[in-house]
């Protein structure tokens, strides 16, 4: 490993600290000025990092690389370690922080300053779940996002926002019991948390000598992660936290928090732990189909702008699951792939709703109305965000849905991946809903003088359309490259 | 364009026969447009265009009668549909005849149409119609036959439309009626080649009428029955007589139709099927014939306006001739034909005679005129010759043609026979009411009309009337020149020419004719007046609903058409709407009801969410036991 | 030596078990139940599960520690009048003592039936010394520990800015 | 390597040209019109200088593997150089009418973007050969299909908008799980390694939803009609010349030229075909909107095309074929006559028009010289393409099969010859109306031309349909 990329591995963890001690050592005054510009700078050096990493990685040839972040380590220790799929997490985390900060310049009044600290926090968070090998480590990491993310959705502490913060601290307690009820019985068959033990001791786990015991750490391990990624039955709360959280905090919070607690943990346990457990990855893609058809469902009679987002989110991530859960290379790769979309796409459209509750000041779509005229470049975007959502060809969610469909396909469950696809249609017709009430349809007679919000929103929301529609119209290239990693 | 040029300047240097066919269609179509494009005030220079493209015509088709054969074969499409023509001895009389009565009506509505504005239009339709006409005769493959078989509806639409634009029921009613002819002459055609498997006509010979035949033979017989204007296509012709310009009904309804119709009746059930006399196809034909002859002729009878006592006259002829061809014996066959050209060349006449009239008088409702016999004397004399051989009064050619129907329909079955007689004794009586009410009764003018002005008509209408009468008389005395045309055609070896030998049946036509002159001076001493003659039997006891019935249009079969094909559009209407009620209505609300059910579920409590988590660990615990 | 350490860790961890439920503040309390929680450690170190007391040390002292504080901040405390309090405080008066009653009696109870609190395993701490534990395996852990304390300060910063009691 | 450029030039001109026209909308609004009408007529040049390579020597194909069975390929043979010239030649045609038609409405900028991405997708679709290719062209032909109907932004209209969309991706996305499960059997999308393969029943089944919802045949037609509320262009474009024929190409170019098909949907398809050219024929027969009345007479007539297709005999694929022009052409002008109709009257109402030709002749005469070609009556194209559609009903199919499309035909004649008599005949109700701009009027006067020529000319279409059912390699 180049001693260039040891330093810039550092940075992931260390630039985010950096930040938070440079935000509160400063004087007050400069602090409140500079707090934001520190959170995008953070996010653009983390999205150069990952990828100054994975090209050195894809120059050196190695496929992954592991490092300590303070001193080196004995053998078995719990340390940082990177690969492909996690640079890809570490790019979305870095672009979602990057609009956040984006839109919290207009959004956040005086609370920018704790914003600041806050965000960098959930950004140490979450690189940490990306990085981390070890179950507990994950677990600590998962309970620092949960934390942080507590905190931001109750920043203003107006009414609603406290009672989201609470119903997703009340689950997020839940669920942290469930895991570490789940992690003791993996401890106690395999002896330590690593990745690769724990893998190990289950790889004959039917034989194992109390495998109702495992079984149970299976179950209490999927339901906890389960819960963090607001898969159908356990996603009360998502809609609640989303709707209540201030508009950039939304923005991050949908855009990467649920899906890097709960799903990148999944993808991870599906894809290391988990791999030769069939049970598990049944159950999964059963949650994962019930949460893409119910979600997309539930998302039609919503009223509010954010709420049909969270609904919309909880579809998404069924699909993300469900390509996780088939087992085979590609429909991991195609989970990888939704899950980039997703932050891209989902972003993107809480940008939009951001914008919308600047220019309106509320985010009820009954009351809004032919934003089109006045507001084109959110509406543009949100077309382009939705198109992409629903799996229309041209832009980049179709290619990643299609991948999970053919892996689905392949691995024989075909009435699944039918339905999955088929499901895209509840998509659509929420999504042309919310088009109708807001952008699409007749102008309402209060929101003559609304103007296009200019500044960061408008330049996060472009930039994040831009990466859809590049990704989709790129994607024959991102696929030779794959086929010559032999991942295809 | 290029291509059509292209063929045309090749066929030119071609051999004789051959672009004779061509120029047939082409010439007529360019002089039509010729016609309309020469300026509308230049009337002479348009008439003479007109009048010289429909002798052109007239030499061409001469030309091709005594060519005898020939034929020629453009490429169309790959599947045997090629543009082909050929003319053989039939063909070439039918070719003779379309264009001897087009000229004869050129001249005459030359003269009628001097002052009216649209005359330009019917120049141009006349011509196309000629061309179609010619094509039609023509076509040696089956879709060429149906290709101008169908053209006619365009120009046919196009001419009613002229009469009076603001009333267009009877052209659509017109255009509806040949609209479903020509559909199922189209099936006719579709399955007739498949049953032969070729379009080619003179590739279709004798074939049996069994499978897929009877559909071909119905169908295409239905067309040409269609266009020939009888039962139950008829209707739109007595509606034409008010709306359309006169020479139009002159030519075609009394003409072209019937001439074509029957030149396909007589294709179908001489050349391409093998109708063998007796058997069911052969009584389904005489009994559309006969039902017309009755049919027609009893509505003729009541009709108070000349125009439409000539239509109805000229559908119940029709009759006649599909009798004749219906019974598939060789004098039945010559016999329908000899009527075709007779009853051409006196309702050509007729018609032209109640143009003169409605010429100097501007009506032919014979409620406002009677007695124009003193005041129109050469009119009257070609009325009277044209009338008595419709009746067929023996010397006139009406009576010889008729005979041989009769000669064959007794030969086939009585009841044919009786409703032939029948259909002789009330065209007698029609007509003996029309000659005596319009021109030998008391002089009556409608008011406005001063008697110094009813004078004779020009010299140019007058002329084609001659010409006409004097072709009855002649046709009728020296029967042997027609017959010698159209028997080769029926096969070697046939003479009917000269007096008909059945003597009983000409006694019993004659009692006939003695009986209509009886009963129509009984009727003219009950009533008093010539047009009344008939009324005895128009209030008849159990003949007095069905007449009613028939005035307010109930038998009128497009009427019922249309009624059925608005209830079916009804139906298929609520279909459409019951699908899209599926669509707009219970989609959205089984979808919203599902949607707004699954909000239930997080209301905001958290106890609710957490026993949520809790149901989904059971369940999976559930499935766990299960799966493993 | 060690038996005396670990006696005296648990009378600690029963009293400040005491304080955390009679504490009428439940910022207090919620303080009283993390010095539980580390007596709780220290006992496990000292029988030998080093494993288990820094997992004890981690998650109980540092995250549910911050997680209570940051769910007290959340709910907005019920000031009930003080006559309320007074009748708190006599209602769990007689606690302690019926408490300390009933462990006398467990004690009482269990030597008579000879049972002896097993003395730790000279093998148990030879298998990795704490530091080695500590700095080594669970380095990742520090880091975390780290960024807990802190997510909890600013938490209490964030949610208690506005001068609310505690 | 001269064609490969032509291809790419038809296909990409107008894709990518359409996202300039705004930018040029901007600059000056004649600017857009013309560059609009510019990459249109591109691509009608491109596809029929395409048309000799396609008739002769090998026709021109561009091609691009990729992994996982997709790849980017596009092929110009004759079935697909037929097409493109069509759809084509009639947008050029549309775009020019629209040019009159539209300068009175806000965002034009967005509907000649759409228009002409439309006609991209369109060739697009037409030349590619993967599957998934083809299902990408047809999402964004339902994209543009879905703005350029919500054109008015009123809230009916966008309701309609969001119907046709969610129809059309429907039966879509059930195809597109159709396609995979062609590809769960051969492993792979590309339809040129899957030549004469048969296609299992289920499958036929689902890629039958797409292209009925595609082209609005029976249980999926009611997005149709009420996309009339789209301006006159559009309904024209989308809704008669080119969007409705994609289902059917889409037909043809997977059941005729390249997979098998079980004998049991050579009568399946014509039986569904026909119940929905009646139903919609008797639908056409007792509306009173102008343009719902030719929707619906779109639906019957594309069940006419269908028959051609799916009765498996030669001739009944020539005049499928030879349908898809004629109809294109006459259902476009009928379409842009109610444009023109209804811009000088302000209304869609028959019952409240009448009279009309004397002040609009023009329209008139196109209106009916369309109608007959639709009609079938000759000398019109469409006589001899609802000829050889019926006569393969026949030999195909069974007489009674023939003889429900005879009664569709008459069907046909009596709600045509409705429209026009209610509208320019009778007593004239509007006297102070002018006819349309010199754009609408001659682009209408064009289709009707080009109809009568359609079928005196019959032998130069004729020569490129059987060229193309020969080689299908299948009779």
């Amino acid at each position: 490993m180049s001693a260039g990329m040891e330093f810039v591995l550092l940075t992931f963890m260390g630039l985010p600290l950096l930040m938070v001690l440079l935000n509160n050592l400063l004087k007050k005054e400069i602090a409140q000025k500079i707090c934001l510009s520190l959170g995008i700078i953070a996010g653009i050096v983390q999205m150069a990092a990952a990828v100054f990493v994975f090209a050195s990685l894809k120059a050196a040839g190695q496929t992954e690389a592991d490092f300590s972040q303070f001193w080196d380590l004995g053998v078995g220790a719990s340390r940082f370690s990177v690969d492909f799929f996690s640079l890809l997490v570490l790019f979305c985390i870095g672009m979602v922080i990057t609009a956040g900060f984006l839109t919290a310049g207009k959004t956040l009044g005086d609370k920018k300053f704790n914003f600041t600290n806050l965000a960098m926090i959930l950004l140490l968070g979450m690189n940490g779940i990306a990085l981390v090998t070890d179950l507990f480590s994950l677990y600590v990491f998962l309970e620092i996002t949960g934390v942080a993310s507590f905190v931001m959705i109750s920043l203003n502490k107006e009414g609603d926002g406290i009672e989201g913060a609470f119903k997703y601290l009340v689950m997020s307690a839940i669920a942290t019991v469930f895991i570490l009820g789940g992690l003791a019985f993996l401890f106690m068959q395999s002896g330590s948390l690593q990745y690769g033990d724990v893998a190990a001791a289950l790889s004959d786990w039917q034989y194992a000598e109390q495998p109702a015991l495992l079984i149970a750490g299976f179950v209490l391990v999927l339901v906890g992660f389960s819960i963090k990624s607001g898969v159908m039955p356990f996603h009360g709360w998502l809609p609640d936290a989303y709707q209540s959280a201030p508009a950039a905090v939304s923005v991050i919070l949908g855009g990467i928090v649920t899906k890097m607690a709960g799903v990148y943990a999944l993808l991870r346990l599906t894809a290391d732990i988990f791999v030769n457990v069939p049970v598990f990855n049944q159950i999964l893609m059963l949650l994962a189909i019930v949460s893409i058809v119910l979600g997309a469902v539930a998302a039609i009679t919503q009223t509010d702008f954010k709420r049909i987002l969270a609904y919309s989110s909880i579809s998404q991530i069924g699909y993300i699951l469900l390509g996780a859960s088939c087992g085979s290379a590609v429909g991991l790769i195609g989970a990888m792939l939704h899950f980039f979309n997703h932050a891209t796409f989902k972003t993107t459209l809480f940008v939009n709703s951001a914008a919308v509750e600047i220019a309106t000041g509320t985010t009820e779509i009954e009351k809004l109305g032919g934003l089109q005229e006045k507001m084109p470049v959110t509406g543009v975007s949100s077309i382009l965000a939705f198109l992409s959502t629903a799996g229309i060809p041209p832009l980049a969610g179709f290619w990643s849905k299609l991948l999970i469909i053919i892996a689905a396909w392949q691995t024989g469950n075909v009435f699944i991946a039918g339905l999955a696809l088929f499901a895209s249609i509840f998509t659509a017709a929420y999504f042309l809903r919310l088009q109708r009430c807001v952008f699409f349809g007749p102008a309402v007679e209060g929101l003559e003088d609304t103007k296009e919000v200019t500044g960061g929103v408008c330049l996060s929301s472009l930039a994040l359309s831009a990466i859809t529609v590049g990704f989709g119209l790129l994607f024959p290239a991102l696929l030779l490259f794959l086929q010559g990693q032999g991942l295809i | 364009m290029g291509a059509m040029f292209g063929n045309m300047a090749a066929f030119m240097t071609g051999g004789s026969g051959v672009n004779l066919l061509w120029l047939m269609v082409v010439l007529p179509v360019a002089l039509a447009v010729l016609a309309v494009a020469i300026p509308r005030h230049a009337f002479a220079a348009r008439s003479a265009c007109f009048l010289a493209a429909t002798l052109a015509d007239l030499l061409l088709a001469i030309a091709l009668f005594i060519a005898k054969e020939g034929s020629m074969l453009l490429r169309w499409t790959d599947f045997e549909i090629n543009l082909a023509f050929r003319v053989d001895p039939f063909s070439g009389a039918v070719l003779l005849a379309l264009g001897i009565f087009a000229v004869l009506v050129a001249i005459y509505s030359v003269a009628f149409l001097r002052r009216k504005e649209k005359y330009g239009q019917f120049y141009c339709y006349y011509l196309l119609t000629l061309a179609m006409a010619n094509g039609a005769v023509l076509a040696d493959n089956l879709v060429v036959l149906l290709f101008f078989w169908e053209g006619l509806m365009v120009t046919l639409f196009g001419m009613l439309l002229i009469g009076d634009r603001q009333k267009p029921a009877t052209a659509v009613k017109a255009l509806v009626l040949n609209g479903i002819a020509d559909l199922l002459l189209m099936l006719g055609v579709a399955a007739t080649a498949a049953h032969a498997g070729t379009f080619m006509m003179e590739g279709i010979s004798q074939l049996p009428i069994e499978g897929l035949g009877v559909l071909g033979f119905v169908c295409m017989m239905a067309g040409a029955v269609g266009k020939a204007g009888a039962m139950p296509f008829h209707s739109w012709i007595p509606d034409a007589a008010d709306a359309a310009p006169l020479p139009f009904m002159a030519i075609l309804p009394a003409a072209f139709e019937k001439i074509l119709g029957i030149y396909l009746l007589v294709r179908i059930t001489f050349q391409f099927y093998q109708m063998v006399p007796g058997s069911v196809m052969s009584i389904v034909v005489m009994a559309i014939g006969a039902i017309t002859i009755v049919l027609a002729n009893s509505m003729a009878l009541i009709q108070k306006d000349i125009k439409r006592l000539l239509s109805y006259s000229t559908i119940s002829q029709v009759g006649y001739m599909i009798l004749g061809i219906g019974t598939a014996l060789p004098v039945g066959i010559i016999g329908g034909l000899f009527h075709l050209i007779n009853h051409v060349m006196y309702k050509c006449c007729l018609f032209l005679t109640a143009g003169s009239v409605e010429k100097q008088t501007g009506s032919t409702d014979m409620r406002y005129i009677s007695g124009l016999g003193k005041l129109m004397p050469v009119t009257t004399v070609c009325f009277l010759t044209a009338a008595l051989s419709i009746s067929g009064v023996p010397p006139f050619s009406g009576f010889f043609s008729k005979e041989l129907v009769f000669d064959a329909a007794l030969e086939s079955g009585m009841i044919f026979y009786i409703a032939a007689v029948l259909g002789a004794f009330l065209t007698a009586a029609s007509f003996l009411k029309l000659g005596h009410a319009a021109y030998f009764g008391p002089l009556r003018l409608p008011e406005g009309v001063k008697t110094e002005d009813v004078k004779e008509v020009p010299g140019a209408m007058l002329l084609p009337m001659g010409i006409l009468a004097l072709g009855c008389l002649i046709f009728g005395v020296f029967n042997a020149l027609p017959l010698s045309v159209i028997q080769p055609i029926a096969g070697e070896g046939y003479d009917f020419s000269g007096w008909p030998d059945n003597w009983t049946l000409v006694a019993i036509s004659c009692a006939v004719l003695l009986l209509a002159v009886g009963n129509h001076l009984f009727g003219y001493r009950r009533t008093g007046e010539g047009l009344k003659a008939a009324d005895h039997i128009r209030y008849a006891p159990a003949l007095r609903t069905v007449y009613d019935c028939a005035e307010k249009r109930y038998f009128d079969p497009y009427d019922i058409i249309m009624q059925l094909i608005k209830g079916f559009a009804w139906i298929c209407y609520g279909i459409d709407r019951a699908i899209n009620w599926v669509y707009d209505v219970f989609a959205v609300d089984f979808v919203s009801g599902l949607s707004s059910r699954l909000r239930l579920m997080n209301n905001g409590s958290v106890g609710r969410y957490m026993a949520w988590s809790f149901l989904g660990v059971g369940f999976i615990v559930l499935l766990c036991l299960f799966l493993v | 030596m060690t038996t005396f350490i670990i006696v005296l860790c648990l009378v600690v961890m029963v009293g400040f078990a005491i304080s955390a439920a009679m504490l009428r503040s439940m910022l207090k309390s919620a303080v009283s139940l993390a010095a539980m929680s580390a007596a709780l450690a220290v006992i496990l170190y000292m029988m030998g599960a080093i494993w288990a007391a820094l997992f004890e040390l981690s998650v109980c002292v540092g995250l549910i520690t911050v997680v209570f504080i940051s769910a007290i901040s959340l709910t907005t405390p019920d000031r009930r009048d003080e006559a309320h309090a007074a009748d708190h405080r006599r209602r769990f008066a007689a606690l302690p003592f019926i408490l300390i009653a009933l462990g006398a009696a467990i004690i009482a109870v269990l030597v008579y039936t000879g049972f002896s609190l097993p003395l730790p395993g000279e093998e148990a701490v030879a298998e990795a010394t704490f530091n080695q534990v500590f700095w080594q395996t669970r380095q990742a852990d520090i880091l975390g520990q780290i960024l807990m304390l802190l997510a909890g300060a600013f938490a209490v910063v964030v949610l208690f800015k506005e001068g609310k009691k505690i | 390597m001269e064609g490969q450029g032509l291809l790419l030039a038809c296909i990409f001109t107008p894709l990518a040209g359409a996202f300039l026209l705004p930018i040029f909308g901007r600059i000056h609004v004649g600017l857009r019109n013309i560059m609009s009408l510019l990459f249109v007529l591109t691509a009608f040049l491109c596809s029929a200088m395409l048309l000799s390579p396609a008739l002769s020597q090998g026709p021109v194909s561009v091609y691009w593997q990729l992994p996982l069975g997709l790849s980017i390929g596009f092929l110009a043979d004759a079935l697909a150089v037929f097409m493109a010239a069509t759809s084509s030649l009639v947008a050029s045609i549309i775009v020019f009418y629209s040019f009159g038609y539209i300068e009175r409405y806000k965002n034009q900028n967005e509907y000649y973007l759409m228009v002409t991405l439309f006609l991209g997708a369109m060739m697009g679709l037409v030349f590619s050969t993967n599957l998934i290719c083809i299902y990408m062209f047809w999402e964004i032909s339902a994209i543009c299909c879905w703005r350029l109907i919500g054109f008015y932004r009123e809230e009916p209209v966008v309701r309609r908008a969001n119907k046709a969309f969610m129809v059309t991706v429907g039966g879509a996305l059930l195809m597109l799980v159709g396609f995979i499960g062609i590809y769960g059997e051969t492993g792979t999308f590309d339809l040129l390694q899957m030549q004469g393969q048969t296609v299992a029943n289920w499958v036929m089944v689902l890629i039958l939803f797409g292209i009925l919802s595609k082209s609005a045949t029976l249980p999926l037609h009611t997005w149709l009609p009420d996309a009339g509320v789209a301006p006159s262009p559009v309904t024209s474009l989308l809704h008669a010349a080119v969007l409705v024929k994609i289902g059917v190409y889409v037909f043809a170019r997977l059941f005729l030229v390249n997979f098998q098909l079980e004998a049991i949907w050579e009568t399946v398809v014509p039986w569904i075909a026909a119940v929905s050219a009646l139903v919609s024929a008797g639908a056409a027969l007792v509306e009173n909107d102008i343009k719902r009345i030719i929707a619906y007479s779109t639906i019957s007539q594309l069940a006419f095309i269908l028959l051609g297709l799916s009765t498996g005999t030669m001739i009944g694929a020539a005049g499928g074929l030879l349908y898809i022009l004629m109809h294109s052409l006459a259902k476009g002008g009928l379409f842009l006559c109610a444009g023109i109709v209804e811009h000088s009257v302000h209304t869609k109402d028959i019952r409240q028009m009448g009279g009309l030709a004397k002040r609009l002749p023009v329209t008139a005469v196109s209106f009916l010289f369309c109608a007959f070609s639709v009609m079938g009556i000759p000398p019109f194209g469409g006589f001899f393409a609802k000829f050889m559609v019926i006569d393969s009903a026949l030999v195909g199919g069974t007489p009674l099969l023939a003889g429900t499309y005879i009664f569709g035909a008459a069907l046909t004649v009596v709600y045509l010859l409705r429209v026009f008599v209610k509208v320019f005949l009778g007593d004239a109700t509007h006297t102070d109306v002018k006819e349309g701009t010199w754009e609408m009027v001659g682009s209408v006067a064009i289709l009707g031309v080009l109809s009568l020529l359609g079928g005196i000319f019959i032998n130069l279409p004729t020569q490129l349909t059987s060229f193309i059912v020969e080689n299908l390699g299948r009779w």
